[in-house]
């Protein structure tokens, strides 16, 4: 077990690296320069001087490969940089953000688990019932909606005609602020959740091995939570790794709908002026955080799987 | 009793705070940080519409203009309490224009004579700033010109003298304002609360400001809605409909911004040579249709280059009418009666761009010119019209409230890439602005301004759109509100002050 | 002397098997087949038997170019057939095809008949419509299908006919030897008979070299010339099908042919004893490496051993020590 | 005479297609004495299959039973509420499935799939459900029982994983064992073990087996009765020797010339094998015909 | 293959939106772009505007009608981009093995590992705004799921029987991904590239939400809505009808590929997100 462990940490570094290539050199050719943004709004006559002396201090006007070269460099010395607008560290700036992140993407998967599993599990109890159809129908429905739609109606709804909740913003951290972006944010992996789920059981029900269940005498509720439940869960798993690590990624829209400190509207903002050093900072950290969960998940799989420590 | 109370002030320029250190940061979005926080020399007046002294109590003037002796405030005090001295000014300006920080005040800070050397690193002092004691500075600047411009920027506030590390400034700033920093939530919020030794007796009259960040238009109109803010700024439907609705219509604060939306032509492009063409497309575009159904009146009809706002503004000079049938003509005398095709380089935004341009887009090919957005990003914009490749952009303009500075950007002496983005030149125009330039009578100053801005608007290098109307609104319990013209979301905080009525205060 | 048509030399196969160090680097091997020797005679039925995974398949498919030999040589009439110098595909097509286990999963389910069997005469260089239908015709009559099945697909037919479909594949390029992995191990007891017979008598009629693999002994026995008995990668008995069926040596043999459900012997079990007691006494138990019972470990090669003659083609593993 | 076992009467089942039910089993009837092994062959497709998991009361969504009797020990498992049938099921009557790779959770020890046994029909806590589990393996001559209850399927081999099927279902000592093709996913001398053990086992503790399986050689080796299914219909019934010896039926007749017999190519030559085809001018009269010997005698014309 | 109701209504529903792109210019009452009024805007719906008129004053239905275009644009280039660089990746990784598989698996995982959104933010900001930047983010974007599917298939394929008598009947590699392989395993891939493109539809309005997207004045749903956020509460039907146009045409897709996937192989479900 502490071997595949440690393998499994290791096979991160390989696509880290590649991810970090791949950014610098998708930003390394994006049009637009910081300095120039900081007269995007006209408020200000442009600045030729001042844009080549921001140029300079950013070392942008050095060549691609000496800078990639210094990329690298701080990379491996877990140097994300320095941002070009609060010429802050880029890691200050993301360990600032992060925690909002994390906690958006917390609590809108544990509403989605929350909801999305035992929603799926009945479904399957029961397919073909009024309640599988409502919920696949649901489900459905809940994949096919703009996001952003969504929790633009939800705050005209909940803050603004029933003035149930606080519509926007961090707020000084309380649950409130959290419901709406996190529900919001969690109607996709609900969705998903209770269609792996439902599929997952609805598998594991015709599986051969619950027909022998069965022929032991065992009763439906026995048959469950004996060899259904457990089965299942290693599909749940699966799809809450997949969509708990891409839910940062995700968040990039709600966090900006929202005006959710996270490091999404981080990424968002600074591509708009290309604070390249932040973006690619955050794009890494996003990508290392889906890794990490799921190296996460296929630990919990092998815990719960013992068929995977094996190969 | 106008003490106390806690004002949610918002800040709708984007969702964060750049930095808390504002000498690094051009962006209206830490100047709610400024206003609160920071002093500098001057300060933005806006009932006069002027800079004036704000930490001098009095200043006295050479002969020539050029060296200012100010007298500095004896009884202002920094958060830190540190009195202020002589010696923080000398700092805080070689901090901006240190090379090595690469600020953006640096080019506020090059008015005053021997920064340029030290800006290039070719100096170890800026000449032009002499302490004369504790409490007398001495400036020498480069001409006769009106520092209170350049220097009451947030770029050029003054910082303490005795700060040993200054990396502390971006998380802990430390000002001469009338609020102290309190915290700062990042991606949320901002928290300062009163200075109790602010030097100005009686103010501020808050306990305390929450600026909260909030770049979504409709978020902020729900949030206002809720009383969860007590200022909001409006954008163009959310003016039509406050205006609509009886709560809200009485707390509604206007002014004339001093930004020029227009759309710039390119010279170089082969149509645009020609005045009469830039003309026609001024004549063939219904500005005050689109000022009233799209913008919601949320702007005035532009009639030139300077704004309302402008003290060389002419209101007798006429905008372009709405004329299709001699936008026709001038195109047939220009020998395009069929027309042409152009590209409308624009960014987003929906008060100045792409919007606005598919406003015209069904106008302009009533007279037969096809015109075709090309949507770019906000910051590329920028790069886009200070490389000169366009054939037309769409923005705002900054063109006031000094009108001498405004115009610059029509001299032909004035680089492109810095804000002559239509590469005018007109030898008529840099007559007068010269002279302009020259005269020291600002009554004289503004006549010769009005002719060269009416200049210009008969060579039409742009199509003039409109000057932003900026539009606050404000819970009823709040007072103190001034209309600001450079920047209305900028308030003085320490004027402002809440009543009984307000729901926290019950 | 002319050279067999097959002629198989100290054929080895290993696979390696990943996750074996830290990053799934230092590999282990896993020894499918080790050392194995054998020829096919000119219209001869040779079998292999042997329990699963005993690396039967992989034999066959190392033949037919489908597995890369990690050692050994192939050769079709003294041409190698694997390794460097050997033919390219199209031509080891001409000589060896395959008919599958599964008739299901053989053919592919979006060609129809007149596709699967044309086009790898197209392949081939046949390009004149009317032969193509020609051979086709043929062929279709051959394995006891009409013309008409042709412009049918897979889904329309049954096991049964698939398998003859798959046959008329094999066959279609005219090659001359032709392996049958478990021909009719998929299919209903009904039909078997009728696939048993066809083989047959294409066997007979094309003057085919059939190499069977099959776990079914009594399928073997009935169509086999000689068999080869397989355990573990090596050959341990190998013999004319008399010998092997009635006077079996190697222990490994002996167990398999005595496993068979016989309903014959299950009804009258005196007769089970008279066939199987023909032992050869010379051959001490103790001399077999394995009696088969326990399974050896697939990682690490087998222990010296060699084939002995016992009698006239019958040859019989024998530990190396004794027989040196 | 002893009362049978098991006494299928006139069992016909389908798929529910909508309104209508496509029959799948047209009337079959037959019956198991204690003790007695009894053997189904026929056809793929003949109903085996659904007519064991009908015994068991297993038959899911689209197949259901329309008419008929199924008296285990006189009651009528058919009219039996769920409750009961699930007490019966796995405790008197328990069955062997053909994959023992997939019929057994992979998730789970083997221990423990047996123990739930001992859980669920005889109330012991799960401490002393392991322990009988151990017991139970080694009772099917599983070596190291210990270590091996504690292993997962996926770490046995197949004859191992079907030795856990036996211990299993052998657990709670069944009146009834149903075998559903339990060897054909075996290598043979693997088969060969196993067979042995089923019939040791049973012999021992006086459990009645239906045996289903294409292999007739399996059948001869394990059965004392054998019925032939075909298309739905049990068309043959006998005693095996007597069904071996003389065939009645077209299709029995068919299925014992077809396949090669060991040792019949050293007696009498290569022989070509029977095709069933060639011999049953229509497929579908099949049916119409039935030799069913009462118990005891030679077959015999209904 | 039995389809069942979610097929049909899927089908339905998508050939509304095909039906609505392709006849547009045929009974869209206005021009899309130059039928632009100002006097006349945001009107709510009557008879001359069915769904009423925008903040420009242009017909909201015409709108619509065209931004099917653009809406199937969108989800088929993408797709069929996706698909492409998928099936060959996959195909040849399972197909060749080695360490072309081991490169392809890499990119896979890096590809899977980059959130989808901030890829295609990412290839947006370098070609900016616009509908061929939007085509060539979200072809590059979403190819990670086709290439497994693709490459398990063939894995499973390669050991079937009519792969190896391909083989041993003289194919080429080639001919066999082509004419053995690829046509067998094209259920999946439809399934992937039908529930794709609902997918794209929704990133290229999240992708106009960001600032992004397609820009003015082509009619994309995305645009269209973000552009009437503002304008909920004075006129909704500028945001509803873009809202609900977009919702049922990625319920279409949606359903159709779930539809197909449920009659190809119930299986799958669990197999891919
Ligand atoms: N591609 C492969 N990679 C790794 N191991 C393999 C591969 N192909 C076969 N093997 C292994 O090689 C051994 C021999 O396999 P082979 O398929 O030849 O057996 P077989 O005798 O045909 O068995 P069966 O009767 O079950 O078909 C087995 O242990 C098998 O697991
Ligand atoms: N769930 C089901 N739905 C519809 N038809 C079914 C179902 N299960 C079985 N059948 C049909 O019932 C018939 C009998 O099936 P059964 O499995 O009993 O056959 P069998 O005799 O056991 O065959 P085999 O020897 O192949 O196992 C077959 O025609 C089969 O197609
Ligand atoms: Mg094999
Ligand atoms: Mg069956």
């Amino acid at each position: 077990m502490f071997r595949f462990t440690l393998r499994r940490i290791l096979q991160i570094i390989p696509t880290v690296v590649v991810v970090a290539l791949l950014i610098f050199v998708i930003f390394s050719v994006v049009p637009g320069t910081f300095a120039a943004s900081l007269f995007a709004d006209g408020k200000r006559a442009a600045d030729p001087q001042m844009i080549a002396r921001l140029n300079e201090e950013f070392g942008l006007n050095k060549p691609l490969m000496e800078r990639f070269v210094a990329y690298v460099t701080d990379l491996a010395q877990f140097d994300l940089g320095t941002s070009f607008r609060t010429r802050q560290p880029v890691f200050d700036l993301i360990n600032d953000r992060m925690w909002a992140s994390l906690k958006l993407a917390i609590v809108a998967m544990v509403f989605a688990l929350a909801v999305g599993v035992p929603l799926g599990f009945l479904a399957a109890m029961r397919p073909g019932s009024v309640l599988d159809t409502v919920t696949m129908i649901g489900a459905v429905s809940g994949l096919s909606m703009p996001q952003f739609w969504l929790g633009l109606l939800a705050m005209y709804l909940f803050a603004l005609q029933l003035n149930w909740l606080p519509s926007f913003g961090y707020g000084n951290g309380s649950f409130q602020n959290l419901i709406l972006p996190a529900v919001t944010l969690g109607v996709t992996p609900l969705a998903l959740l209770a269609r792996t789920t439902r599929a997952g059981v609805l598998d594991v029900l015709n599986a051969d091995f619950i027909r022998t269940a069965h022929s032991k005498g065992m009763s439906e509720i026995k048959v469950v939570r004996w060899h259904v439940a457990r089965n299942a869960l290693v599909l749940i798993v699966t799809t809450v790794g997949l969509q708990f690590g891409s839910l940062i990624g995700q968040a990039v829209v709600i966090e900006k709908l929202f005006a959710w400190p996270g490091i999404g509207s981080l990424l968002v903002d600074s591509v708009a002026i290309r604070d390249i050093p932040v973006v690619q900072g955050t794009i890494l950290v996003i990508v290392l955080w889906f890794l990490v969960i799921n190296t996460a998940v296929d630990l919990i799989y092998a815990a719960i799987d013992p068929r995977i420590k094996q190969e | 009793e106008r003490s106390g109370g806690t004002l949610v002030f918002t800040a709708p320029y984007g969702s964060s705070f750049a930095t808390l250190d504002v000498q690094a940061s051009p962006n209206t979005q830490e100047e709610f940080i400024t206003q609160a926080i920071h002093r500098g020399l001057y300060s933005w007046n806006s009932i006069e519409n002027k800079p004036v002294l704000e930490l001098a109590d009095s200043e006295d003037l050479s002969e020539d203009g050029t060296v200012h002796t100010y007298h500095l405030r004896k009884n202002a005090v920094f958060h830190n309490g540190k009195p202020l001295t002589a010696d923080d000014f000398i700092y805080s300006y070689k901090r901006i224009a240190n090379p090595k920080n690469a600020f953006p005040g640096a080019s506020f800070i090059a008015v005053i004579k021997g920064a340029d050397e030290f800006i290039a690193g070719k100096a170890d002092e800026i000449s032009g700033l002499k302490k004369i004691d504790d409490n007398t500075l001495e400036i020498t600047y480069t001409g006769p010109i009106n520092p209170g411009f350049p220097l009451m920027q947030n770029t050029t506030v003054i910082y303490p003298s005795n700060v040993e590390d200054e990396t502390s400034f971006a998380k802990n700033p430390i000002g001469l304002g009338a609020f102290v920093f309190k915290e700062h939530v990042p991606g949320s919020q901002v928290v300062v609360e009163k200075f109790d030794k602010y030097y100005e007796e009686g103010k501020p009259y808050l306990d305390r400001i929450n600026i909260v960040l909030m770049a979504e238009d409709a978020a902020r109109d729900v949030a206002f809605r809720n009383k969860e803010i007590d200022v909001s700024i409006l954008g163009p439907t959310q003016y039509q409909a406050y205006q609509g609705e009886d709560v809200l219509k009485d707390h509604l604060l206007e002014v004339a911004e001093v930004y020029t939306r227009n759309i710039g032509f390119n010279p170089a492009f082969e149509p645009f040579k020609d005045k009469r063409v830039r003309q026609a497309i001024n004549y063939a575009i219904n500005a005050p249709l689109i000022i009233e159904r799209l913008v919601k009146n949320k702007a005035y009809p532009a009639s030139g280059w300077l704004p309302l706002s402008s003290p060389a503004f002419d209101k007798d000079k006429a905008a372009y009418a709405f004329d299709p049938e001699k936008a026709k003509a001038l195109l047939t005398e220009a020998g395009y009666a069929d027309g042409f095709e152009f590209e409308v380089t624009a960014s987003p935004n929906e008060s100045w761009g792409v919007p606005i341009v598919e406003a015209i887009l069904p106008m302009l090919k009533k007279v037969g010119i096809t015109v075709k957005p090309k949507p770019v990003e906000s910051s590329a914009l920028g790069d886009a019209v200070t490389s000169n490749t366009f054939q037309a952009f769409i923005w705002s303009n900054l063109s006031g409230p000094d009108p001498l500075n405004a115009l610059r950007c029509f001299h032909s002496k004035t680089q492109q890439s810095a804000c002559n983005y239509t590469s005018y030149a007109s030898p008529e125009f840099d007559k007068l602005y010269e002279a302009a330039q020259q005269e020291r009578d600002p009554a004289k100053q503004n006549d010769l301004l009005r002719q060269a801005n009416n200049i210009v608007q008969d060579d039409a290098p742009v199509w003039f759109f409109n000057y932003n109307k900026a539009v606050m609104a404000y819970q009823p319990w709040i007072h103190g509100l001034v209309p600001n013209a450079t920047e209305l979301a900028v308030q003085p905080y320490d004027e402002i002050w809440i009543d009984e009525t307000a729901p926290a205060r019950q | 002397m002319t050279p067999p048509l097959l002629q198989v030399d100290d054929l080895h196969v290993r696979f390696p098997i990943s996750g074996g160090g830290l990053l799934g680097k230092g590999r282990r091997m896993l020894h499918a087949v080790n050392g194995i020797s054998f020829s096919l005679a000119k219209g001869e039925c040779l079998s292999i038997v042997g329990e699963s995974g005993c690396g039967k398949s992989t034999t066959a498919l190392s033949i037919l170019g489908l597995q890369e030999p990690t050692e050994g040589t192939i050769r079709y009439r003294g041409q190698p057939l694997a390794g460097p110098g050997a033919p390219g595909r199209m031509q080891r097509a001409k000589a060896v095809q395959m008919v599958f286990q599964d008739p299901y999963a053989s053919l592919n389910p979006r060609q129809s008949v007149r596709s699967s069997l044309a086009a790898p005469l197209r392949l081939h260089g046949v390009t004149a419509g009317s032969e193509i239908e020609g051979r086709i015709e043929a062929m279709l009559k051959n394995v006891g299908l009409t013309p008409e099945h042709a412009t049918r697909y897979p889904h329309e037919f049954s096991g049964g006919q698939r398998q003859r479909i798959g046959i008329a594949r094999a066959l279609i390029l005219e090659p001359e030897i032709v392996v049958l992995d478990e021909p009719v191990s998929a299919l209903d007891v009904s039909i078997r008979a009728q696939i048993i017979n066809l083989l047959l008598d294409l066997q007979e009629k094309l003057g085919l070299s059939y190499l069977m693999i099959s776990h079914d002994l009594s399928v073997v026995e009935h169509m086999s010339d000689r068999v080869l008995v397989m355990y573990f990668g090596q050959i341990v008995e190998e013999g004319g099908w008399r010998a092997i069926f009635e006077t079996p040596a190697h222990p490994y043999t002996r167990r398999l042919i005595a496993a068979i459900p016989d309903p014959n012997a299950a009804l009258s079990p005196p007769a089970k004893e008279d066939r199987h007691t023909a032992d050869r006494p010379q051959l001490a138990a103790h001399s077999f490496v394995s009696d088969g019972s326990r399974a050896p470990d697939v990682f690490t090669a087998p222990p010296s051993s060699k084939l002995v003659e016992i009698a006239l083609n019958h040859k019989v593993r024998l530990a190396a020590t004794l027989s040196d | 005479m002893t009362a049978p076992l098991l006494d299928i009467k006139d069992l016909q089942l389908g798929v529910a297609l909508g309104q209508s039910i496509h029959p799948l089993l047209k009337s079959v009837s037959f019956q198991i004495m204690p003790g007695e092994a009894y053997g189904l062959v026929g056809e793929s497709g003949s109903g085996k299959s659904v007519t064991s998991l009908a015994v068991m009361g297993l038959l899911k969504k689209p197949l259901a039973v329309s008419s008929g009797k199924i008296l285990f020990k006189g009651q009528d498992l058919l009219a039996l509420p769920k409750r009961e049938m699930r007490r019966l099921r796995g405790n008197r009557v328990a069955m062997i499935f053909q994959e023992p790779m997939t019929a057994l959770n992979p998730l789970s020890t083997v221990g423990r799939q047996i123990a739930e046994m001992f859980v669920l029909h005889q109330g012991k806590s799960w401490r002393e459900a392991k322990k009988l589990a151990v017991e139970a393996l080694s009772n099917v001559r599983v070596p190291n029982p210990d270590r091996r209850a504690k292993s997962y399927p996926h770490q046995m081999s197949g004859g191992l994983r079907q030795r856990v099927m036996i211990a299993m279902a052998l657990a709670c000592n069944p009146d009834l064992l149903i075998a559903d093709e339990p060897t054909t996913a075996l290598d043979v001398t693997v088969q060969a073990e196993v067979l042995r053990l089923i019939k040791e086992l049973c012999a021992e503790r006086g459990t009645a087996v239906l045996f289903i399986s294409h292999d007739l050689g399996v059948i001869a080796s394990i059965c004392q009765r054998v019925g032939v299914m075909y298309a739905g219909c049990l068309v043959e019934e006998n005693e095996t020797r007597a069904l071996f010896d003389t065939p009645r039926h077209d299709y029995t007749r068919g299925l014992l010339g077809a396949l090669p017999r060991l040792g019949s190519r050293s007696q009498h030559g290569r022989q070509r094998l029977v095709d069933i085809d060639s011999i049953i001018a229509d497929r579908s009269k099949l049916t119409d015909t039935r030799f069913i010997a009462p118990r005891g005698t030679e077959g015999s014309q209904p | 293959m039995r389809l069942g109701f979610n097929f049909w209504l899927g089908a339905g529903l998508t050939a509304l939106v095909i039906f609505a792109g392709v006849l547009a210019p045929w009974i869209a009452p206005f021009d899309p772009v130059l039928d632009a009024d100002l006097m006349s805007s945001e009107l709510p719906p009557d008879a001359t505007f069915w769904f009423g008129t925008d903040a420009q004053g242009r017909d909201v239905y015409t709108r619509i009608l065209f931004g099917a275009q653009i809406s199937l644009t969108v989800g088929i280039v993408s797709q069929v981009i996706n698909s492409i660089i998928g099936v060959t990746l996959g195909m040849t990784a399972g197909y060749w093995g080695g360490w072309w598989d081991d490169l392809v698996n890499g990119l896979t995982n890096v590809m899977l590992a980059i959130p989808s959104l901030i890829f295609a933010l990412a290839v947006m900001a370098v070609l900016g705004p616009g509908l061929p930047s939007l085509l060539v983010a979200l072809g590059l974007t979403n190819w990670s799921w086709t290439c497994r599917i693709a490459r398990s298939s063939t894995l499973s394929l390669k050991s079937q029987g009519y792969v190896q008598a391909a083989q041993t009947l003289g194919y080429g590699d080639l001919r066999i991904m082509f004419t053995q392989i690829l046509p067998n395993m094209m259920g999946p891939i439809l399934v992937m590239a039908t529930l794709g493109m609902g997918s794209a539809v929704l990133s290229e309005a999240a992708l106009s939400f960001l600032g992004l997207g397609i820009q003015p004045p082509f009619p994309s749903w995305g645009s269209m809505l973000t552009d009437a956020r503002q304008l909920i509460q004075l006129a909704p039907w500028v945001a509803i009808f873009p809202g609900l146009a977009i919702f049922l045409s990625v319920l279409g897709f949606n359903l159709l590929g779930d539809g197909l996937r449920d009659s190809l192989d119930p299986h799958m479900r669990t197999r891919s997100p």
